[in-house]
């Protein structure tokens, strides 16, 4: 209850700051779209789903500390972040999926466009992409919460 | 039914074993006898083997019923319906089920055709008979069960042993005969032996019997030795080893039954002296000594369980076995005494009974193949007989001085499982052919010549003068360490010194052993315990940290190792 | 060359030692799992170094002129499975963080030789409390 | 049909967020459990096609074999896969138990979610072909078992936990450090490429380095002596259905693992040959034997006892392997089954014994074979099978590791084979003499456990009889598989 304690009086003292405030506040979009950037740049240069995830992850979690946890549960209740979480991994094995019904092996995307195979390989790797950040986004938020939680529901 | 008939007699006394507990009161009686039947009609109609089973890539043979199996199997059968007799007034389920799962192993063991089966029965046996102990319920019976269970088990690890060490040498797993002086065949007959008390390895029995409950002795007396002497006979016979052996095996139980006090360890020691007759015979191997070995078995599990019968009666009613402590008791118990006196001559030898039809047997075996030493060790040893078994039981138990005990006679059931002993014991002596019909080999040997006979009396008389005699001269109180005094006077006149010395020696010799075994095992015991109890260093798991170490270390030793092995390969 | 061309070596299992060294001798419970990421992070290390081909660029895929020859590429497979290898270790972490927090609410320490003793204080007072 | 290998693995890790997402305690369990018995179905579909003897191959993504992942599937992983997945079917209907858990029922889903990524880990260690694949999924698989763990309902289970994931981690590790090193030898990752590539470079240290880091780091999860340490309080104070699932899969997949490199990867030859890896192992393993036997024997607790016990089984399995030849690698192999068969189906009947008395203290079973029957039944089985009686699966294996031990000229090891197996003869003989011969306590429960447990029990005890006696499917696979990794078979 002393960790709730001193996180209570660590954003009743981040109110008294509008410096981190306010820039926190402009930044925070940028880093968003900086990990969508990571995301999608991926396809044809560094980065992609790990990276972006983490990335989108730090935005969600800078959120937080500024603006306390209960700001970003409105966000990103937790539910939803379980739920994300689920959804990435399954979007990620869905693609496999898909490939084997159009008739490839697991995760062969060529099998994910019948016409244009090169097609289907950068839809596949696309949406696997997606999965890897949707996932290692809501992990890395759902860890932060964890944490961040300990003692308020004690 | 052809199915059954496939597999070995005694399965099905497992299996009724197994049904027990759904039966209570006069079902439960009656299935108790009819088991033994119902398994010896199973034997009856035993086809001569078995089909062979597959068992993980090795051909087991469940069922081979040849002459020898045969009658050891009629044997047994007796025994185990006698033993449920006697057992029937109990109310104890668990000794009961372990009765018949013991002795539906042993039958089960006697018909395996390879060293896996038998091994799987062996072990069996022990697991089975071992209840038999602890169904006593004291602390000393659990203790000496856990030892008796220790050897049994280890008998059936080296019969294991020497099992796969055949199958490596030979190829064959069959059970027939072996050598011993293969590495395989040796441990084998190790195996036999500590199941036959062979001297040395015999303490577990004197242990053991005397602990177990009043109607499981009878059970063990008549199993467990039987069935190591079975697989001697089928696997060692004419091992000229087991001569000297059983010579030895003969003589020296005779010293300690003399001084023994508790009637049932008495009876123990005896039963270790009869096994030395049926070891020379197997160690003589002719057919005739081969049948003579059969035959005593079967007239010896008779009357050694009628004596152990007696002695439990007297247990049961007095609750007491020292020979100190009884007495006078042929008042209260009549039949009882007329019925121990009855084996008590029969395992004497005396013309009539069984013991002599059976003895006679050996011994002609044995002066025909020139064994001359030994058939004299026998004939002395059997006056020795006499004195342990055949008077001091009677005599101290039921006469003697008068202990004043007055007790009821002995339950009707156990009465007549005791007289239906008897009866075998008398009718087996008066018509032996009963008796060779169902031997292996045929028989032509009259035991009732007049030399034989007068002979053998000559021979009990003058054990029982002496026994007389030291009894007037009070030289034979139950509590002296007494000596072992024989028919021949130079030799009682030239020896009893240093008998008596050596005896001593040996008993202080034993006990000073056995101190220092006992305190370095409990050195090591307490060691051992130290270490793996949870406080201990093994016995509780070290933190995260220390694993790491030992993983650091085992590395560096492995990439040591692999260094080393390599820099001496280049 | 300081250490004869193998320094990434000398790095790698400095760093490794040391984690295991915490590992060993630390008996507070986060500062085991610091010290293991520190062993982590040696091989991670490792892996990198494994890729580096001298004189190399990075490996990315560009257009090339006619004529041009094919530059030399550092290997990407071990950076790709270090990426794998990170996300484990992240998973590790958390995963022992949040044991230390629970261990924290359980016991109210997180020191290893107290919890020692607490575990055998309570089996002593079982084994004495199951006796009676 | 072809897509079976991937499915093997996909369809527990494609249900284990539908658990997620799921949630509700009931559905989800009747869901993961229709997912491990598929999972048994497709096993037991890939063991029928391997048996034939040559290898299924399925490439992911398509990529052909040395560049991209490949699944692979021998007669040796079909049947860890079988013995793995049939583990999981059996285990998984008890659940995380319900009396007094830390697993509140609106976070059940959690426990299958991981259960069921735990079998998706250890299968796919089994079945991949790629050296850095095992690595992912050990790790997965022991991520999931560290949470499972956890989940136990004393305080001391979080211990265990953080422990074994301390030690897992490091073996981890270790497992990566080593195949860096192959990868930097032969910069190929798929192990049937290795087994070609390697010879050519095996007189260098790296590939010595790698081989002792792989085999320290498999030893930790395999708990080999002196690396057992986080085993003992790992299955003690795990859930009942957990310790059941990982005492008898966890190690033996790890088991599994060593056997593939040292006669898949390395070659007989070079790991028994130039290294002499028997001489490091064959120690070890008898240490283990001993060591864990005298332990389980002054244990006060049946799960303790039985968690040392598997220190002991884990003796005779790296005995098996430490001779190199084909006889003691059939009898490693077929102890993987036999062992997981008992060990599973003693834990599964502590359970019985936990939900019904709440302790699985020594001193508490005082009695109970009266009231609980068929769970003593089972635990006598048990017990002797891991004596190894005859007629019981654990004779089937000492069977084999006393024939190689013979023929390799090693007597008294096989002696200390059969001494080992007295000592584990009392052990057992402690829990029953308790349950059978003792008094019954005051507080003695009512009557036997919940059939939703002792079903579970029984097939695993019933089938470690059957399996005694009907050899075919566990020492006669185990033999051929014995025999294609030896020769060394792509």
């Amino acid at each position: 209850m002393s960790d709730s304690d001193s996180m209570q009086r660590w954003h009743l003292r981040m109110r008294e700051k509008p410096v981190l405030r306010i820039v926190a506040k402009r930044f925070i979009p940028f880093v968003l779209l900086f990990a969508l950037y990571v995301q999608f740049h991926g396809d044809y240069g560094p980065g992609g789903g790990f990276q972006a995830g983490v990335i989108f992850a730090a935005g969600l979690i800078l959120y937080a500390m500024i603006f306390g946890r209960e700001a970003l549960e409105k966000v990103a209740p937790p539910r939803a972040v379980e739920i994300a979480a689920a959804l990435g991994v399954l979007l990620y094995t869905g693609v496999g999926v898909a490939t084997m019904l159009g008739g490839g092996n697991f995760l062969a995307y060529g099998a994910l466009d019948s016409h244009d195979p090169m097609h289907g390989q950068h839809l596949g790797i696309l949406l696997v992409e997606a999965g890897v950040g949707i996932t290692v986004a809501a992990v890395m938020t759902a860890v932060y919460f964890c944490y961040a939680g300990r003692g308020a529901g004690e | 039914m052809s199915a059954i008939s496939a597999l070995p007699p005694g399965t099905l006394l497992i299996a009724g074993a197994l049904l027990l507990p759904l039966l209570r009161g006069a079902a439960l009686k009656a299935w108790l006898l009819a088991l033994p039947l119902l398994s010896f009609a199973h034997q009856l109609q035993a086809p001569e083997a078995g089909p062979p089973l597959q068992f993980f890539g090795l051909e087991l043979v469940l069922l081979r019923a040849d002459p020898l199996a045969l009658a050891f199997g009629v044997v047994f059968h007796l025994a185990a319906l006698i033993a449920a007799l006697y057992a029937l007034q109990l109310q104890d389920r668990m000794q009961h089920a372990a009765g018949l799962l013991y002795a539906g192993a042993a039958i089960a063991a006697l018909f395996a055709g390879d060293l896996i089966t038998l091994f799987i029965f062996w072990e069996f046996t022990a697991l089975a008979s071992v209840l038999l102990i602890w169904a006593r319920r004291s602390e000393r019976a659990r203790h000496a069960g856990l030892r008796y269970l220790v050897v049994q088990v280890g008998s059936g690890v080296l019969l294991l042993a020497g099992a796969a060490l055949h199958y490596r040498a030979t190829g064959s797993l069959a059970f027939g005969a072996l050598a011993p002086q293969s590495p395989g065949g040796a441990l084998i007959l190790l195996a036999f032996g500590v199941k036959a008390a062979f001297p040395l390895l015999h303490n577990w029995l004197q242990d053991a019997y005397p602990e177990a409950t009043v109607t499981g002795t009878v059970f063990l007396s008549a199993f467990t030795t039987k069935l190591a002497i079975y697989a001697l006979a089928r696997g060692f016979a004419g091992t000229e080893l087991l001569i000297p052996i059983g010579v030895t095996m003969t003589f020296f139980p005779i010293f300690y039954a003399v001084v023994e006090n508790d009637m049932r360890r008495v009876l123990a020691y005896s039963l270790n002296n009869q096994l030395g007759y049926m070891v020379v015979g197997i160690g003589v191997g002719t057919p005739l000594a081969l049948s003579g070995t059969v035959a005593h078995a079967f007239s010896h599990i008779i009357y050694k369980s009628l004596l152990f019968m007696a002695m439990g009666a007297v247990l049961l009613r007095v609750g007491r076995i020292g020979a100190s402590q009884l007495g006078g008791l042929y008042r209260s118990m009549p039949w009882t005494t007329a019925f121990c006196i009855v084996g008590a001559v029969s395992i004497s030898g005396l013309p009539l009974f069984s013991g002599f039809i059976s003895k006679s047997l050996i011994l002609s075996a044995a002066a025909e193949q020139h064994h001359t030493v030994a058939w004299a060790m026998l004939i002395i040893a059997s006056a020795g007989v006499l004195k342990h078994s055949g008077i001091k039981i009677p005599y101290f138990a039921f006469f003697a001085h008068d202990s004043g005990l007055r007790v009821r006679e002995a339950p009707l059931p156990m009465l007549i499982a005791m007289g239906a002993a008897a009866t075998a014991c008398l009718v087996i002596g008066v018509w032996p052919q009963l008796l060779y019909d169902i031997l292996p080999h045929p028989v032509n040997y009259e035991p009732y010549t007049a030399a034989h006979v007068i002979g053998q009396l000559q021979l009990l008389l003058f054990a029982a003068l002496a026994f007389a005699l030291l009894l007037r001269f009070r030289i034979y109180p139950p509590e002296l360490r007494a000596t072992n005094l024989d028919t021949d006077w130079l030799y009682r006149r030239a020896l009893p010194a240093a008998i008596r010395a050596a005896a001593r020696a040996q008993r202080r010799l034993r006990a000073a052993a056995q101190t220092r075994a006992a305190r370095l095992g409990h050195a090591l015991i307490a060691w051992l315990r130290r270490h793996h109890t949870p406080p201990g260093l093994l016995g509780e798991p070290w933190s995260a940290g220390a694993t790491a170490l030992w993983a650091a270390l085992l590395l560096a030793a492995s990439l040591l190792l692999f260094y080393l092995r390599t820099a001496a390969a280049g | 060359m300081i250490g004869g061309g193998l320094l990434h070596y000398w790095v790698v299992i400095a760093l490794m030692m040391t984690g295991l060294y915490t590992m060993i001798a630390r008996q507070n419970l986060v500062k085991k799992i610091m010290g293991l990421n520190i062993f982590q992070v040696s091989v991670i290390l490792f892996y990198v170094s494994l890729g580096k081909v001298a004189g190399g660029t990075a490996p990315i895929l560009k257009e090339l002129a006619p004529g041009e020859p094919a530059p030399l590429y550092s290997n990407p497979l071990p950076h790709v499975l270090m990426l794998t290898a990170i996300v484990v270790g992240v998973a590790v972490t958390a995963l022992g963080l949040a044991l230390v927090v629970r261990i924290r609410a359980a016991y109210g320490t997180v020191e290893e030789d107290a919890l020692r003793k607490l575990d055998e204080e309570e089996r002593a007072e079982r084994s004495t409390g199951g006796g009676a | 049909m072809t897509h079976l290998p991937v499915l093997q693995i996909a369809l527990p890790l494609i249900a284990a967020p539908l658990c997620v997402l799921l949630r509700h305690a009931r559905a989800v369990q009747i869901f993961a459990v229709l997912v491990a018995w598929a999972c048994l179905g497709i096993a037991l579909a890939l063991l029928g096609a391997a048996l034939p003897g040559g290898a299924i191959s399925y490439e992911l993504g398509g990529w052909p074999a040395p560049l991209g992942i490949e699944y692979r599937v021998d007669l040796a992983n079909a049947f860890v896969l079988v013995v793995v997945s049939a583990l999981g079917a059996v285990v998984l209907p008890i659940g995380p138990g319900r009396r007094g858990h830390a697993v509140p029922p609106r976070r059940e889903y959690l426990f299958y979610a991981s259960f069921l990524l735990c079998m998706a880990g250890l299968m796919g260690v089994a079945i991949t072909g790629d050296i850095f694949n095992v690595f992912v999924f050990l790790e997965i698989s022991s991520l999931a078992a560290y949470t499972l763990i956890a989940l136990g309902r004393q305080r001391q289970a979080l211990r265990a936990a953080f422990s074994y994931l301390m030690m897992g981690t490091i073996g981890g590790t270790f497992v990566l450090i080593g195949i860096g090193f192959l990868y930097q030898m032969t910069g190929t990752l798929n192990m049937a490429d290795l087994q070609r590539l390697l010879p050519a470079v095996q007189q260098s240290r790296s590939v010595h380095a790698a081989f002792a880091f792989l085999t320290v780091g498999i030893g930790i999860k395999l708990a080999v002596f002196p690396l057992h340490q986080w085993l003992p309080n790992a299955y003690s104070f795990a859930p009942p259905a957990v310790s059941a699932f990982l005492a008898s899969t966890a190690t033996k997949v790890a088991y599994y693992l060593l056997v593939r490199l040292a006669f898949g990867v390395f070659g007989t030859a070079y790991v028994f040959g130039a290294l002499g890896l028997g001489a490091l192992l064959l120690p070890l393993a008898l240490l283990a034997m001993f060591v864990g036997a005298l332990a389980a024997i002054y244990q006060s607790d049946l799960k303790r006892l039985l968690a040392y016990s598997s220190v002991s089984q884990i003796g005779y399995m790296i005995l098996g392997l430490s001779f190199g030849t084909a006889t003691g690698l059939t009898g490693g192999l077929v102890h993987i089954a036999n062992h997981a068969l008992t060990k599973g189906g003693l834990f599964l009947a502590v359970a019985c014994i936990v939900a019904q008395t709440g302790s699985s203290a020594l001193s508490d079973l005082r009695g109970l074979s009266r009231r609980m029957p068929w769970t003593f039944a089972a635990i006598a089985i048990g017990g002797l099978g891991l004596i190894g009686a005859p007629g019981t699966a654990g004779f089937v294996s000492k069977w084999y590791l006393v024939l190689a031990a013979l023929s390799a000229g090693r007597p008294e090891v096989a002696f200390a084979v059969l001494l080992s197996s007295l000592l584990a003869g009392i052990y057992v003989w402690r829990v029953l003499e308790a349950a059978w011969f003792r008094d019954p306590v005051q507080s003695a429960p009512r009557g036997e456990a919940p059939l939703r447990i002792l079903i579970p029990t029984w097939v695993l005890i019933g089938a470690s009889l059957y399996f005694g006696v009907f050899t075919e499917w566990t020492a006669g696979i185990a033999e051929a598989a014995a025999r294609q990794l030896l020769e060394g078979a792509p």
